[in-house]
């Protein structure tokens, strides 16, 4: 682990958006509510903008190597507590922050406020900066800070800018993922003394604790503890009841970042913590978690079958799709789990145009039922375009996003747990099922007479999802890039896994060392390019 | 039984005033008020009162600071035949109260001008009872315990009464002061027992004796224990002994209440644990399951009865319960760690809780009367600043990150954990997630739409355009009012008369600048408490 | 025959348990204190004992403490009752109830 | 030359994309003839790619062109690579070649509609997907273009999704596909799992890792693909209503080639398909079982596409059973001779319904050959050649594929051979219905087109493709004359792609005769019993029974069976479990909390003796348990 870049690049990743946010949250309401607004709305896209600038410059900048953690900043923060401000991307984390400082922007702008902008611009900067915060933390206490810290602003969101049911939604996720954090915390807290015990030296740094030795029985335990937080912010069946609420009831940028950035929090703890720190135990209990993965996958998928509320049946289709996550990652193999952290990044891209898409139905239509809507592709071919792409992408069109994703997480899981990958491949064909159905309640036929005013998409709002489609075309076509920064730090995860377990994956999966460390130099540009 | 003989020669006993000092120029302080105003004609405005009451505490708490670092230099001591003693934990806890007595004094000044309350007792009570609790805080015999208590409680009876406009306030007084008493009673036969057991009522002395020899009957000495946790169980609010707890805070002035809330939890805890941890320790095979169970019932059923709560004092009643349990994790483990770590959460506890009641003293309104959970609808439409602060400190009581209440739960949660407790965590942080769901549930009526009145203001607010995009359907289909949630200010509402004094708004910024800013920058608090624990004597 | 302690703190723990069921039994305010009253006196009795027991002369001073902690109560608290009864006539405890729940 | 082969797939990808930046401002007509100029441009390369490969010596023909590495994580390493050898560029070439002529004839076809330029977008991504399907280097990237031309027909089918049968009907195709395509990728696992490659060449020289039975698995599952892909049984409904979308869209992708790409398939796993005799057993069979099947169906439809649509199932199952058979340059044969004249018969059908101004009803026509002589005459020849009399190439075709059934399975020879009767009896139905009685037309259509107006040729777009597919139907029997001949015959220079031999090539001289006269004679009498029958009467209900007509029912038992109990589980899932189960739990436990909350406040009664007595009941316990731990 070495400190390199004589410039924080991830503190100020962090800091800057909440510096921002407190900027926001100063500006005067004395200069009129017109000049306010454009004052908010500029300083939040400038800050956010500057924050992805700092991501791609980072993402840039990572070189796979070994798959060890880079740009790696630590302080002191309280000692006497064990607490240090330690901060780290690996090939795992880099895309998901790069992932979210994309979102940022586009959800600020994408569902503009009626009332109130200052408030819900300030709230969504301090979100980005818990949302980054946590996928660079280091340390468990400060991971767990950031974690928590992301319920407020998220809750204010909800309950401010939301539909008729904000309240019982908002307090529902709150309480529901305070409640699963609880377990998280002692967990944390438990892990530490135990290295403690070992070393005498009381520390919450995942490098240090990693190498604590667990018992079989404590593993289990705290693997239970930790995951059950992560299972509830992720979600994981059957922990997964409020998130059909409070996608639904929050306003497009809540939900975007709710659905894209915050859901990966859940997925990303299990591969960062679980897998890191209790091995014996995540290979004990894979055929639970496996279970619950593909019982994810189709259950989500056949609840959204008769689902016609479009922001429910996302809400359902992203429980099926982030079952693959946990399917990739249980199957602990190198296909499996890198195809989980890549299905991350994508089911971010595609469920954010698809929740920006339906804000601007309901914008336009004040609705989002689909049997209120018809022939919506007559009115706005366009619009209706870009949701095909990001339809497509869900179902696991090749070619786009979803699929390398999803193949590659199916493909490692076959490898380990073959039955499970098959029962998942079913959910393949549901997804089909449900989004072409929606598809052609709401787009095809000829349109009602309301429907036919409805304005195609304006340049503004194409410019909003322009990016988001490129890259999931992109992705879709030319995941090598990605692929080649996150295949050695998962290949280092799996093998810490092996060693600390005595289990070996199949050799097809991976054949002798990790063969990408000079296909990585050439590619290194890419992200900078593909952004 | 020979160290009793010492006692017949009558050796006047060395005494080192520094140790003491700080509590008597609280009761000197609180002398003075008394006087000046009986020298002057008619009542004494609340102005003279607060500026010698904050004039007196500032006082003691720089006394208390120069106690810390002589402390920090020359080690702890005793004094007066080691009636009292000087150490860290007893200066921190002095700190402590001293800070209390100085915001409650703030607080009370604002309280008072609105009430057209006047003359100097509530002032001079508080400075008592401060007085009480720093006693309390650095008694090193069980009988100096009883007296800091007693004069803790007493003043905190008549405390309670201070409203008389109010039915509620008597009753309080009333209710307080039976059981007060009562548990006393109980207290002091638990120390007779203690006596009778070890021969003593010193701390060390006891303590030493229990280390020395093996008790053939230790009966005696275990009723006593149990009865001198009844006692401080009373005062601490822990279940079941918490009964008077939700009338009192209720009833009583609700600047009386915040200070209650603060400093008789310190003094009763500070108590409890030196007495428990350093002159029981040897026996902690013997209390630590009781105090298990004490402090699980006391989480759960604070955090649980609260949600049924309409009054917000009593609400907060319940929470204070639930925090108590907290603390009495640190008890439980009985471990220099859960000393420190209940130490912290007492510290923290105590700007959060005043702060708290501050806001709840604002907008209780003349007569300090309206304290239904419906007052607090759309409060941040016309008192912006007054809803962001209470929601800061009430999110800081649920333990939200980068707050100190975080830390504080941290900090016993990690004691608790670290002393085999598991499960006991476990418990607390379930029963905080309970708690969250009624601070949230106060935030989210500051945060919705305003009451009627309010409610046109609101709507007024830029850009609540019912058709506007966001703008919710009501469950009719029609648009509701976007509700006004916001950080500060957004719309210029209707604006409440009865201003917050700038007394009052003082304490209130300061509770939630050292919540949040020591939140941030946990070090400072965080060691202080480290090093009061390494100099617990 | 001389009593042994144990009768003295035998009588003084039923004083004791006598004065907690006065208290919980009695309505009237008053009454109640003077059960408070009762229960102290019962603890200095056993202070006593025990300094007697103990052959030590400290028990004996902590009863002077009790006996000012108790005036001091009294006085309190038949302020705060006369304070509230300025305004209700011969109430008993069992009529404050206003707050519950 | 070889090296030009990216531009196969490139051009009308690169068309694909210029029409979605510029289509609508190009629009009608310019649109179209881009899209036809970068179709035609790739079979330009197509033919020279083929010359290049032509020029090298037979062993040498196969050229692996890398394009760039796709998807490499640890030890899968998939790239995008093109395979040129002669069996992919035979694909190729008529793919393109047919690909060309329908955009031609699109321009005429498609005149005037609304989303002219969307139509000829969908189209070109349609060939570059087609083309990557049949180039692809390994299963994974095949999978690319079998998915691409998936969703490509559902968009094209539902192109008018104004209908609702149009939109569902879209729908319906890819549903099926999709379910076919599970069996795909878990083939593409096991492949993974046993050898750690996907590349065929690979696989093909990891045989020996590949035991016995994860072969037949792995070609089964491939197969199950294969027959959504080919709409074998039990998966053809979709074909049918894929008939919703524009004619060209039926004569390329539904008749010449997307729906082949399972025969494709096969023929290329062939080395794998080679080691499981179960295997090949299944694929025969559920192919001459399919040809029957679909062939009687045939013979029953009414709607002019229908009859085509169901002829189509029937001429695949022929192919499937060729492959079943071990015939693979037989099954290529009738694929690229089915091309011919199935598009031929397409755009005939085509440009009669656009001549009676969209009438698809035989029972509505009649007569046509007065009014449309060149439609009349080219649709002859297409059902000539389908029919299978000799010298057109339908005829050849038919006959390998029934000559080597004849060698391995004679049960489904005999099928095969009453199959290849009924062929010839519906087209001839069909012909008759169309081009001979009395016209029809002007009784008043249901359907409200302007039925009364003078039913009129062609424009010439639309004609000269009708003109060149005839010809090619015509001809098409000479790329295989029995008896090979490496150098000469086209299709004889598949043998080294292929390695097992042909069943038929164990035949006497005599025996393939014999065979031949009798297929010639059995499509001799099905065609002059259809026509006593049709050219006469419209109506004859006894030979249209409603089992044929509504194609055994199937819709409707999928629907029962799969369909209604599908839909109900689903909502028992979403109304009992999420609400009252896991949602109720949730709920649940909140509610009890407050529920506690709510009866634990009553202990606070307000009366202070009772909290008295509560601390002293609370000191008592406390006591009493500290008082059990002392020791006395």
């Amino acid at each position: 682990m070495t400190y390199d870049g004589a410039f924080p690049f991830l503190t100020v990743l962090v800091l800057l958006p909440a510096g921002a946010a407190l900027a926001v949250a100063l500006v005067p309401a004395s200069v009129g509510a017109r000049a306010q607004r454009a004052a908010v709305y500029g300083i939040g896209l400038a800050a956010s903008l500057a924050t992805l600038a700092l991501a791609i410059t980072i993402a840039v900048r990572y070189q796979a190597g070994n798959g060890g953690y880079r740009l790696v900043s630590q302080h002191v923060w309280a000692s006497s507590l064990g607490i240090s401000w330690h901060l780290g991307v690996d090939g795992i984390s880099v895309f998901l922050v790069l992932m979210a400082a994309i979102l940022f922007p586009l959800a600020i702008v994408a569902g503009k406020v009626p009332a109130r902008p200052r408030s819900f611009v300030a709230w969504m900067l301090l979100l980005e900066a818990g949302c980054l915060g946590s996928f660079v933390s280091l340390d468990l206490i400060l991971f767990f800070l950031f974690f928590e810290l992301t319920l407020v602003p998220v809750y204010f969101v909800i309950a401010g800018w939301g539909f008729s049911r904000r309240a019982y939604a908002a307090i529902k996720f709150f309480v529901y993922t305070f409640l699963g954090s609880a377990f998280l915390l002692v967990g944390i807290v438990a892990v530490a003394f135990i290295h403690q015990r070992q070393t005498g030296r009381l520390t919450f740094d995942l490098v240090a604790l990693s190498s604590t030795h667990l018992g079989l029985a404590s593993q289990v335990l705290l693997f239970l503890a930790f995951t059950a937080a992560f299972a509830v912010k992720a979600p994981i069946f059957p922990f997964h009841t409020w998130s059909p609420d409070a996608y639904a009831q929050s306003p497009t940028g809540g939900a975007v970042i709710l659905a894209a950035v915050m859901a990966k929090m859940g997925t990303y703890g299990i591969i960062r913590f679980d897998l890191n720190l209790f091995p014996r135990a995540v290979v004990d209990l894979a055929p639970l978690l496996l279970t619950l993965g593909v019982v994810g996958i189709l259950y989500g998928a056949v609840v959204a079958c008769v689902t016609r509320d479009m922001k429910r049946l996302v809400a359902f289709s992203s429980l099926s799709h982030l079952g693959f996550v946990v399917l990739g990652t249980f199957a602990l193999t190198t296909q499996g789990v890198t195809g989980g952290v890549l299905q991350m990044v994508n089911h971010g891209l595609i469920i954010a145009v698809l929740f920006i898409v339906i804000g601007w139905i309901y914008e336009r239509r004040r609705t989002w039922q689909v049997n209120e809507l018809r022939g919506l592709q007559r009115a706005a071919p366009v619009m209706a375009a870009v949701f095909t792409v990001a339809m497509m992408a869900a179902i696991g069109l090749p070619g786009l996003n979803g699929f390398v994703g999803e193949f590659l997480v199916l493909a490692g899981t076959f490898l380990t747990h073959r039955w499970w990958a098959v029962v998942a491949t079913g959910g393949v064909v549901l997804a089909a099922l449900y989004l072409l159905w929606a598809y052609q309640q709401a787009f095809h036929h000829e349109p009602d007479e309301e429907t036919a005013k409805v304005r195609d998409l304006s340049w503004r709002e194409v410019a909003v999802v322009a990016p988001l489609v490129a890259l999931i075309v992109f992705l879709g076509v030319y995941p090598k890039p990605v692929l080649d920064r996150i295949t050695p730090s998962v290949t280092r995860l799996v093998q810490h896994v092996e060693d600390s377990t005595g289990t070996h994956q199949p050799a097809v999966a991976n054949p002798g060392p990790v063969r990408d460390a000079p296909t990585a130099a050439p590619g290194s540009a890419q992200p900078g390019r593909a952004r | 039984m020979t160290h009793g003989v010492a006692l017949l020669a009558l050796t006047a006993p060395k005494i080192a005033y520094l140790s003491i000092l700080p509590v008597l120029v609280m009761l000197g302080g609180a002398v003075a008020v008394l006087a000046a105003s009986s020298v002057r004609r008619g009542r004494m405005d609340p102005t003279t009162a607060t500026v010698m009451t904050v004039l007196t505490t500032l006082a003691a708490l720089s006394l208390s600071l120069v106690q810390w670092f002589d402390v920090a230099h020359h080690g702890a001591h005793v004094s007066i035949d080691s009636a009292v003693v000087e150490d860290g934990f007893s200066s921190l806890v002095a700190i402590l109260v001293t800070c209390a007595a100085f915001l409650s004094a703030l607080v009370a000044d604002g309280w008072m001008r609105r009430e057209q309350a006047t003359g100097p007792e509530f002032q001079a009570l508080m400075l008592l009872s401060s007085a009480g609790a720093m006693i309390m805080g650095e008694a090193n015999d069980l009988i100096v315990v009883f007296l800091g208590l007693e004069i803790l409680s007493i003043s905190l009876y008549v405390l309670a009464a201070m409203n008389a406009r109010r039915a509620e306030s008597g009753e309080a007084a009333l209710k307080y002061f039976v059981l007060g008493a009562f548990s006393s009673a109980v207290f002091l036969y638990g120390v007779a027992l203690v006596y009778g057991a070890t021969g003593s009522t010193n701390l060390p002395q006891i303590a030493d004796y229990l280390a020395r020899n093996v008790l053939l009957h230790n009966g005696l000495l275990l009723a006593g224990m149990a009865l001198l946790l009844v006692g401080f169980g009373f005062k601490v609010a822990a279940v079941p002994f918490h009964l008077w707890t939700p009338d009192v805070y209720q009833g009583s002035p609700s600047p009386a209440t915040g200070f209650m809330a603060a400093v008789a939890k310190a003094g009763g805890f500070a108590a409890l644990l030196r007495v428990f941890v350093s002159s029981f320790g040897t026996l902690r095979s013997d209390w630590q399951p009781a105090v298990w169970v004490l402090a699980a019932i006391t989480l759960l059923l604070g955090a649980v009865v609260a949600l049924a709560q309409r009054d917000i004092k009593r609400m907060l009643a319940y929470s204070s319960i639930n925090h108590a349990g907290f603390v009495l994790l640190g008890l439980q483990v009985a471990t220099a760690r859960g000393v420190e770590g209940s130490l912290y959460y007492l510290f923290v506890y105590t700007f959060m809780v005043i702060g708290s009641f501050a806001v709840v003293t604002v907008i209780g309104g003349p007569g300090d009367r309206a304290h239904d959970l419906d007052r607090y609808r759309g409060l941040a439409a016309r008192r912006p600043w007054l809803a962001g602060s209470l929601g800061v400190l009430l999110m800081a009581q649920a333990g939200i990150p980068f707050t100190t209440g975080f830390l504080a739960k941290l900090e016993v949660i990690s004691a608790s954990v670290g002393g085999r407790s598991t499960a006991l965590a476990v418990i607390a942080m379930v029963s905080a997630a309970i708690a969250a769901f009624f601070y949230l549930r106060v935030i989210l009526l500051m945060y919705s739409p305003a009451a009627p009145a309010g409610a046109a203001a609101s709507a007024g607010a830029p850009g609540a355009s019912p058709s506007a995009d966001g703008a919710p359907e009501g469950p009719d289909g029609a648009p509701e009012p976007a509700p006004t949630l916001t950080l500060l200010a957004e719309s210029a509402a209707a604006v409440e008369p009865a201003p917050v004094g700038a007394t009052t708004a003082t304490a209130i910024t300061l509770c939630v600048v050292v919540t949040v800013l020591f939140g941030l920058w946990p070090a400072p608090l965080v060691d202080l408490a480290h090093q009061a624990t390494l100099l617990f004597r | 025959m001389s009593l042994s302690g144990a009768w003295y703190l035998g009588l003084a723990a039923v004083v004791f348990s006598i004065g907690t069921l006065g208290l919980l039994v009695r309505r009237n305010v008053l009454v109640m204190f003077m059960c408070v009253e009762l229960m102290l006196n019962a603890v200095n009795l056993t202070f006593v004992t025990f300094s007697r027991m103990l052959n030590d002369i400290g028990g004996q001073a902590l009863v002077f403490f009790t006996l000012v902690v108790a005036a001091a109560e009294v006085v309190v608290g038949l302020g705060i009752v006369v304070a509230i009864f300025r305004r209700r006539r011969g109430a008993t405890a069992d009529d404050f109830h206003i707050m519950r729940g | 030359m070889l090296h030009a082969a990216y531009l196969l797939p490139l051009l009308p990808l690169a068309g694909f994309v210029v029409l979605a930046a510029f289509g609508r401002r190009l629009g009608d007509p310019w649109a179209g003839w881009l899209g036809t100029a970068t179709v035609a441009g790739s079979f330009v390369v197509a033919c020279v790619v083929y010359a290049g490969l032509l020029a090298k010596a037979v062993p040498q023909r196969s050229f692996i062109q890398t394009l760039f590495t796709w998807i490499p994580v640890g030890g899968l390493q998939v790239k995008s690579a093109l395979l040129i050898d002669p069996l992919s560029m035979t694909m190729a070439l008529f793919v393109t070649g047919v690909s060309s002529l329908i955009h031609l004839y699109s321009i005429g076809y498609m005149k005037g509609d609304r989303d002219f330029a969307k139509f000829f977008l969908y189209l070109n991504l349609f060939v570059a997907s087609m083309l990557i399907l049949v180039l692809a280097d390994n299963l994974l990237f095949t999978f690319v273009g079998w998915e691409g031309v998936g969703v490509c027909s559902y968009w094209l089918v539902s192109f008018w999704f104004g209908r609702d049968s149009a939109a569902s009907a879209g729908k319906k195709a890819f549903i099926y596909n999709r379910l076919a395509d599970v069996g795909f990728l878990i083939a593409v696992f096991l492949v993974f799992s046993k050898t750690g490659t996907l590349d065929y060449k690979g696989i093909f020289s990891h045989l020996s890792l590949i035991g016995g039975g994860t072969g037949t698995a792995i070609c089964l599952l491939l197969f199950v693909a294969a027959v959504g892909k080919s709409a074998q049984l039990p998966l053809f409904p979709w074909l049918a209503d894929a008939m919703e979308g524009p004619t060209p869209v039926s004569a390329l992708i539904h008749a010449a080639t997307m729906v082949t790409a399972g025969v494709y398939l096969m023929c290329r796993i062939s080395p794998l398909l080679a080691l499981s005799h179960d295997a090949q057993l299944v694929v025969a069979s559920v192919g001459a079982v399919t040809a029957f099947v679909a062939a009687t169906i045939g013979c029953a439809q009414q709607d002019i596409k229908k009859v085509l649509a169901y002829s189509t199932v029937s001429q695949l199952g022929y192919m499937f059973l060729a492959v079943g058979t071990g015939a693979y340059e037989a099954a290529i044969f009738l694929m690229v001779a089915h091309a011919f004249f199935k598009a031929l018969l397409f755009l005939g059908a085509g440009s009669v319904i656009h001549g009676l101004h969209d009438e698809q009803d035989l029972k509505r026509m009649g007569n046509l050959r007065r009014y449309m002589r060149l439609t009349f005459v080219t649709f002859g020849v297409g059902v000539l050649a389908i029919a299978g009399i000799p010298p057109l190439s339908g005829f050849f075709a038919k006959g390998d594929i029934l000559d080597n059934a004849f060698a391995r399975y004679p049960a489904l020879w005999v099928l095969g051979l009453a199959t290849a009767a009924l062929t010839a009896y519906y087209v001839t139905r069909l012909m008759a219905l169309a081009f001979y009685g009395d016209d029809r037309w002007h009784q008043g259509s249901a359907a409200g087109h302007g039925g009364d107006a003078e039913p009129h040729e062609s424009p010439w777009v639309m004609a000269l493709p009708l003109v060149v597919l005839s010809v090619l139907a015509l001809v098409g029997g000479l790329l295989d004359l029995p008896g090979h001949h490496p150098g000469f015959a086209p299709l004889g220079w598949l043998a080294p792609v292929f390695g097992s031999a042909l069943y038929q090539a164990h035949q006497s001289a005599g025996t393939l005769w014999a065979l031949g006269i009798v297929d010639a004679a059995v499509a001799l009498v099905g065609l002059s019993v259809a026509f006593v029958l049709w050219s006469r009467r419209a109506e004859r209900p006894e030979l249209e029974p409603a089992v044929l007509q509504r194609a055994y029912f199937l819709d409707d038992v999928y629907d029962a069976v799969i369909g209604r109990p599908g839909q109900a589980f689903a909502r028992f899932c979403a109304t009992v479990i999420e609400v009252k189960v896991i949602d109720g739990a949730v709920n649940g436990l909140g509610r009890v909390t407050r529920a506690a909350g709510g009866s634990l406040r009553r202990v606070q009664t307000g009366f202070v003796r009772q909290y008295a007595l509560g601390i002293v009941l609370g000191g008592v316990v406390l006591l009493a348990w500290m008082l059990s731990r002392a020791v006395s």
